[in-house]
């Protein structure tokens, strides 16, 4: 547990008091047995290492409920990222989400410009979407290219 | 014998807002009373406790030279002194009031066939009316209170009392069996919350305490017998080689409470060394007998809480696990210990787990619980726990954890984590069993001596749990602390001044009036056979030169002498055997 | 926006600020990048609009951290040197729907309101970014119902609906698309026992989920509800009198025609 | 040092009416100084208490009525403590009758007056389930009995001037002001109940069929507004279905406060209780976090509530609720945190058991008398273990739940009013302060 609760957002696991709020409040719990917020912080504080909980912590949609309403304000929420960041670390990310930060360094934009996208651009008059060399710049700075893996 | 004078009864019966009215048709009832002999005035009122209703009664008692009053309404219990002293303040001897429990005893017990139940109101008015008839006037003998105390045990409690007490400027007798003062508390090395010394707190108390020239105390001092009554106890104990005898007006039982044992075994307890209590865990480390550890597990409710049952929809558990569960249901033994929560274990766990985390940050602390009750502030504390990675794991009481030896002198725990829905191991190297304070097997001797009754989980029991919790249920016998049931010292505290100011009324008062109710013997028809004297608990009866004569202040009016008296020699007062019949056959006359 | 008084200025060389994916993996790329278009904007000396939600939070999140947390602030600057910007803080960031609601007015909306939408039962989905969590949008006074009050404001009626609050699913696309869908399908059943004429937007990434989603679900889950998706600006052009582009139409995988046959 | 042999007790509830009493019994001349027109204070206001089952009013009473005719206490209702002065044995406080617009020595507390007064309004006393006249008295056996206007809602129609047989209402009463010299002085000022308003999933003020736990204790109450018949809000009609949620505003860093209240697993273990006994047909769950029933016999309660009652417990803080807009029933979400499984259940009654709290002008009081007052605004003793109900003021001692959650209930209020009558007592008789 210490390393989640000593990286950035994942403090949250110490003021957990297991009440199971954020539980009954998370849109992906009503549907599948598999994600439960509240049980992800209890196995984190059992030691559960990421690789045991690499899947969960990729099934929360991030509508930050669970932050509202946690009465200890242990934001579950961002716990979540602590645990995804950590797995990213050793190279574990999802095929959606790199792909993403793929396109993202390499073009600037999240999800790359498709070529009907750039011909409607055109006929609307907007000027083409250019890459942004200094995403790629910072990306090496913070090891997110790391992250990312070979091009 | 006859009344005084020729009886004028009023009767007032009261709705209690719904409790009575609700049920019993009390206009009904009111008018039934009006036909009955001897009654003068009958009313109703919607509270005859309110101020209103005391005034109604006080007013027609002068308006219609009433000399007996009824009131129907509820319990004698809890009302009976107040409807008295209004018929006091209106010149009317107290023991001419006669109370109908139409309450409890009627609507509360027939809420659903309100015809029948104003019957039987009416039945229960008409026999208190005929036993009012037969009322007299009574006196209460009045007895000197000594101003001198006496506390049993020199624990934290003990001790808080003996000091308020005696700066009141009573003489305060403190006795204690152990030979030196402190109590349980010695033994902690910490309070929690605070984390101070238990020494900070006990060893000053010590020193006002015994430094106070009011104050005796008496150490490795065992009671031998306590005989008397409010204001004039005797008190024999064995100090050394001789009794001490002693003349106390009050007693105050602090005698506190034992810190259970777990039975050879259980979790392994006396079978595998480095399982210890909460207690001996804390020893070792006030006393620096702990090495330090890589993990030390707590395991909380050893030994109280028993005889839970929980109930768990099997559809919504795994299949292992529900197997598991029932197997466990199935194999379990009868638990050990008592059934009560001892309140303060959650607390005391923590204090140690954040103890150990100071000393060794490294050390991982363990805590499985069943419920975490930090209750009040302490709240604060468990999460101070949670910021130093103290863990805190609920397992259920069906599958406790499993204990067992493994290499190089560790523990291996497996624990089901019931939150986490999964099974997992601790090697530790120290395993703490929190258990309950518990009372001690004496506590049932000084019961008996001093006529107190026990409650069911075998703690001292007060006259009433909400409102006298540190009165006896005998007059002059007041309980502080533990004697109780469990605390934590700052309650233990409280508790011990509430009992010094109970005492103190006493004692500040000097003298006491006593229950009229005692024993009258008829010297004419005595034969002095000396049945009442064998059976009188309370030593009340003595046969003086062939005639039995009753020690007014001894006798509780239990009646055991009337009833067996072969002569019926003997009379209750206010309740005398015409009083009774009348009573019964009011009753059958219907 | 012209129309309504509110002048828009482009901001060059700005990138995707990585919300979700970068903010997953990697917290200080995520905080260095939100904080390069924020620098861009200070440069500018302009607030920030946002017409996307998880653009606009992300720009949120970051300036608030970065405005509070001094650590953090230098360690992003020490990463920002390489694309030598330094984050100041003294930009804010906001939402469209903020600049519509706080700067424009509602009372300006409605004067400008020349086909009011009458009769047309219109539910909402404002997305959770744009309210969630609350605490970074205490600053701003408005929750869910904000969407409603345009609505209203357009002349149209807002309709209550279960899970109203409830995310659309979005973010789980490419990564459990059973769940994103199912997430969207239990919220369009529910728009479905609501009877509305279609569901507005505050956020184009619901918008995706819904619209493209339906389609999905269509073929996928064998669920067909054919519920007209806008986008509030959309919604808010119709009543300002705008015609509907082609393109635009076209751009609807659920037809949208029926809405503006009736409103046109 | 002039020793005034009396006190002044802050507050009626039963902290202060026991201290009261523990003092007058000890010799001291007592005045007993209450805000509100009659003592009582939140023990009148419930409706049973464990684990007698007494009616809470009908073990309080017999103690109003003592404080009211005891010789050597003086009844100060209605008033307010506005200055302290002078240290431990020699206190000068000026205390202010607020008028209540009825002469108390006429009044005969019939009714009359009530009865033709056109005003209605929510009775503070029935947390607003029930309702009161302008003129009223808050309760049936309120102590005293005496009739009172409360003119910030009086219409000034006069009708209840024109009914009064005794001739005591005085709808131009004037404040009176009090000076009195005591030698110590009690705080009993007692506790405020939390509002769940922030708790926005709740729907607490939202939705009709939330209730708080006090409110509750109303509707069972047999002299509360519904004649002890449990009614839903919304319809009227007897919830089939009650759900208690724990911890609402307690155990709460974000919204409430960060102490556990310490009552409210017992009150609700009880409620439910009573429910099960008035109707064994019901259904009643508990959602608690951690369920807190120490202390004597409460334990063995919450067990016999499972098993011979049948009260389902289930350990989990629900998400949020939903009111079905037509019937007006709740739908709780809630994961049941044992079997880790997230549900939904509907219910007719949702009772919010919330948090105790500091009296909002808990702070003003503390300044007047010159104690400390905690983070939450409850008074701190000045040594939390070895002098408990002591203040950093020798000489003014505190008992009951204006010294926050380290007190818990009733007996623990009337254990502290012994302590701090002994204590000023000692302070008193032998300065030992």
């Amino acid at each position: 547990m210490h390393e989640v609760a000593k990286t950035a957002r994942g403090e949250g696991v110490l003021s957990c008091i297991q009440c199971g709020r954020c539980a009954g409040s998370c849109p992906v719990g009503r549907l599948t047995l598999k994600y439960n917020p509240r049980r992800l912080i209890e196995m984190v504080n059992l030691g559960f290492k990421w690789e045991a909980l690499f899947e969960l912590s990729w099934l929360c949609l991030s509508c930050f409920t669970c932050i509202d309403r946690c009465p200890q304000g242990a934001d579950v929420g961002e716990v979540v990222f602590a645990l995804r960041a950590i797995a990213a670390r050793d190279g574990n990310v999802p095929k959606g989400a790199l792909a993403m930060a793929k396109s993202l360094v390499e073009t600037g934009h999240i999800v790359s410009p498709t070529a009907s996208v750039s011909k409607q651009r055109a006929a609307l008059g907007l000027p083409p979407c250019e890459p942004v060399p200094e995403v790629a710049k910072i990306a090496g700075k913070t090891g997110l290219n790391k992250i990312l893996g070979p091009k | 014998m006859t009344a005084l004078e020729e009886p004028r009864i009023g009767v007032f019966v009261c709705h209690c807002g719904i409790n009575i009215g609700g049920v019993v048709n009390v206009p009904e009832v009111v008018d039934y009373a009006k036909t009955l002999p001897n009654v003068a005035w009958a009313e109703g009122n919607l509270y005859t406790c309110s101020e209103a209703g005391l005034t109604s009664i006080k007013e027609s008692i002068k308006k219609n030279g009433l000399n007996r009053v009824i009131v129907a309404s509820c319990t004698p219990r809890t009302h009976e002194p107040l409807f008295r002293s209004t018929c006091e303040e209106a010149g009317l001897n107290k023991y001419l009031f006669e109370m109908a429990n139409i309450r409890e005893q009627c609507s509360w017990v027939h809420s659903h066939e309100p015809e029948e139940a104003t019957v039987k109101a009416k039945d229960i008015v008409r026999m208190a009316v005929a036993r009012a008839k037969w009322l007299e006037p009574q006196d209460e003998p009045e007895v000197d209170v000594s101003d001198s105390a006496m506390v049993i045990g020199g624990g934290i409690s003990g001790l808080t009392t003996a000091v308020n007490l005696a700066n009141q400027g009573f003489k305060v007798h403190l006795v204690e069996k152990e030979p030196q003062l402190g109590g349980l508390a010695r033994r902690l090395g910490k309070i929690y919350p605070t984390l101070q010394d238990s020494s900070e707190i006990i060893d000053p108390l010590i020193k006002t305490a015994t430094s106070n020239k009011n104050v005796q105390t008496y150490t490795s001092a065992t009671l031998k017998d306590i005989s008397g009554y409010v204001g004039n106890f005797k008190v024999t104990f064995r100090k050394g080689a001789e009794d001490v005898k002693l003349d106390v007006g009050t007693i105050v039982l602090a005698s506190g409470a034992l810190n259970y044992e777990p039975p050879k075994g259980s979790f392994q307890y006396g079978v595998l060394d480095r399982v210890v209590t909460q207690l001996q865990l804390e020893e070792m480390l006030t006393h620096g007998k702990l090495a330090e550890p890589e993990r030390v597990l707590m395991i909380q409710c050893v030994g109280s809480r028993t005889g839970e049952v929980w109930t768990y929809e099997l559809s919504d558990m795994t299949q292992s696990f529900a197997a598991r569960l029932l197997s466990k249901i199935l194999g379990a033994k009868k638990e050990e210990g008592w059934p009560y929560c001892s309140k303060i274990c959650c607390m005391n766990a923590i204090k140690n787990a954040i103890r150990i985390k100071e000393l060794w940050p490294k050390a991982h602390v363990d805590i499985l619980f069943s419920d975490l009750r930090t209750y009040k502030e302490y709240e604060d504390f468990y999460r101070k726990a949670r910021a130093l990675e103290v863990k805190f794991i609920r397992y259920i009481r069906e599958i406790p954890p499993e204990i067992t030896e493994a290499p190089n002198k560790k523990l291996k725990v497996t624990a089901y984590d019931t939150l986490a829905g999964v099974e997992t191991e601790f090697l530790c190297d120290l395993v703490a069993l929190s258990t309950p304070l518990c009372p001690s097997k004496e506590d049932v001797m000084l019961a008996r001596m001093l006529k107190v009754p026990l409650g069911p989980d075998g703690f001292f029991m007060e006259a009433h749990p909400k409102l006298r919790p540190v009165d006896c249920q005998s007059d002059g016998i007041f309980i502080a602390g533990t004697a109780c049931g469990p605390k934590d010292i700052p309650e233990s505290i409280i508790s011990a001044k509430a009992a010094a100011a109970r005492a103190s009324i006493l004692m500040a008062n000097k003298r006491l009036k006593t229950e009229a109710l005692t024993a009258d013997v008829n010297t004419d028809l005595c034969i002095g056979c000396g049945l009442c004297e064998e059976l009188c608990p309370y030593g009340a009866h003595k046969i003086e030169s062939g005639k039995s004569k009753t020690i007014a202040a001894l006798c509780r009016g239990c009646g055991v002498c009337a009833a067996d008296c072969p002569r019926r020699a003997i009379t209750m007062r206010h309740y005398s055997d015409r009083q009774i019949l009348a009573q019964v056959e009011a009753m059958m006359a219907h | 926006m012209p129309a309504l008084g509110v002048e828009l200025v482009d901001m060059d060389g700005t990138s995707c600020c990585g919300p979700f994916a970068i903010q997953s993996l990697d917290y200080e790329g995520w905080l260095a990048l939100a904080a390069r278009n924020l620098c861009i904007a200070e440069k500018m000396g302009l607030d920030i609009m946002a017409l996307c939600n998880d653009c606009y939070e992300s720009l949120m999140m970051v300036n608030q951290t970065l405005k509070k947390d001094e650590e953090t602030r230098d360690k992003v600057n020490k990463i920002l040197s390489v694309a030598n910007k330094k984050f100041k803080g003294t930009v804010n960031v906001k939402h469209t729907m903020d600049v519509l609601c706080e700067d424009v007015g509602f009372d300006k909306i409605r004067s400008k309101v020349t086909k009011p939408l009458n009769g047309l039962r219109v539910a909402t989905q404002v997305g959770c970014h744009l309210v969630r969590p609350k605490l970074l949008h205490a600053g701003v006074g408005r929750g869910f119902e904000v969407l409603d009050d345009l609505v209203e404001a357009l002349g149209a009626e807002p309709v209550e609906y279960d899970d109203k609050e409830i995310c659309c699913g979005g973010p789980l696309r490419d990564i459990d698309d059973h769940l994103s869908r199912s997430l969207s399908s239990r919220k369009l059943a529910a728009l479905k026992r609501a009877n509305v004429d279609c569901v507005v937007t505050a956020c184009p990434f619901c918008y995706i989920q819904f619209d493209l989603g339906q389609l999905e679900i269509k073929s996928l889950l064998k669920e067909e509800y054919d519920i007209p998706v806008l986008h509030f600006v959309e919604l808010l052009s119709f009543a300002m009198g705008f015609k509907p582009e082609a393109s635009q139409l076209r751009e609807h995988r659920v037809s949208i025609d029926g809405i503006v046959r009736k409103l046109t | 040092m002039m020793v005034e042999k009396s006190a002044l007790v802050i507050g009626g509830g039963i902290a202060g009416i026991q201290a009261s009493l523990d003092l007058a019994n000890r010799g001291l001349k007592t005045y007993l100084v209450e805000k509100s027109p009659s003592i009582g204070g939140r023990m009148a206001q419930l409706d049973k208490t464990f684990p007698t089952m007494d009616c809470s009013i009908c073990i309080l009473a017999p103690k109003m009525i003592e404080c009211f005719r005891h010789p050597k206490i003086e009844l100060l209702t209605y008033s307010e403590v506005k200055e302290v002065h002078g240290s431990a044995g020699d206190f000068a406080v000026k205390v202010v009758k607020k008028p209540r617009y009825v002469q108390a020595d006429k009044c005969v507390g019939c009714g009359t007056c009530a009865d033709h007064c056109p005003v209605e309004l929510p009775n503070e006393f029935d947390s607003g389930m029930g309702v009161r006249k302008a003129i009223y008295i808050p309760f049936p056996q309120a102590v005293p009995r005496v009739y009172t206007v409360d003119k910030d809602h009086c219409l000034d129609c006069g009708l209840c001037k024109s009914v009064c047989n005794a001739k005591a209402v005085d709808l131009e009463q004037e404040p009176v002001e009090l000076e009195l010299h005591v030698g110590g002085i009690v705080v009993a000022t007692g506790f405020d109940t939390y509002e769940p308003f922030r708790i926005t999933s709740y729907g607490y003020g939202k939705y009709k069929n939330v209730v708080t736990a006090m409110q509750l204790e109303r509707l069972l109450s047999a002299s509360g507004p519904t004649g002890g018949r449990i009614m839903r809000p919304s319809d009227g009609r007897i919830p089939r279905t009650i759900a208690f949620l724990q911890c609402v505003g307690s155990r709460d860093q974000r919204f409430g406060y960060s102490y556990c209240s310490s009552i409210c697993c017992k009150y609700a273990v009880k409620d439910a209780v009573l429910i099960k006994e008035h109707r064994p047909d019901s259904e009643v769950y508990i959602f608690y976090i951690d369920l807190r029933v120490f202390g004597k016999g409460f334990q063995e309660f919450a067990n016999r509530a499972k098993k011979e009652f049948g009260v389902k417990f289930i350990r989990s803080s629900p998400g949020e609720i939903r009111e079905d807009l037509e019937t007006r029933d709740l739908t709780l979400w809630y994961e049941d945190t044992l079997t880790r499984t997230v549900k939904s259940l509907k219910v007719d009654l949702v009772v919010l058991s919330t948090a105790l709290m500091p009296r909002s002008d808990s702070g003003e009081l503390a300044k007047i008398l010159g104690i400390d007052t905690d983070k939450f605004g409850f008074l701190v003793p000045s040594d939390s273990i070895g002098q408990p109900v002591d203040t950093q003021v020798p000489g003014i001692v505190g008992c009951g739940y204006c010294l926050g959650p380290r007190t818990g209930d009733i007996p623990d209020s009337v254990m502290q009013a012994g302590a701090a009558a002994a204590r000023l007592t000692e302070i008193l008789t032998a300065g030992g302060a």
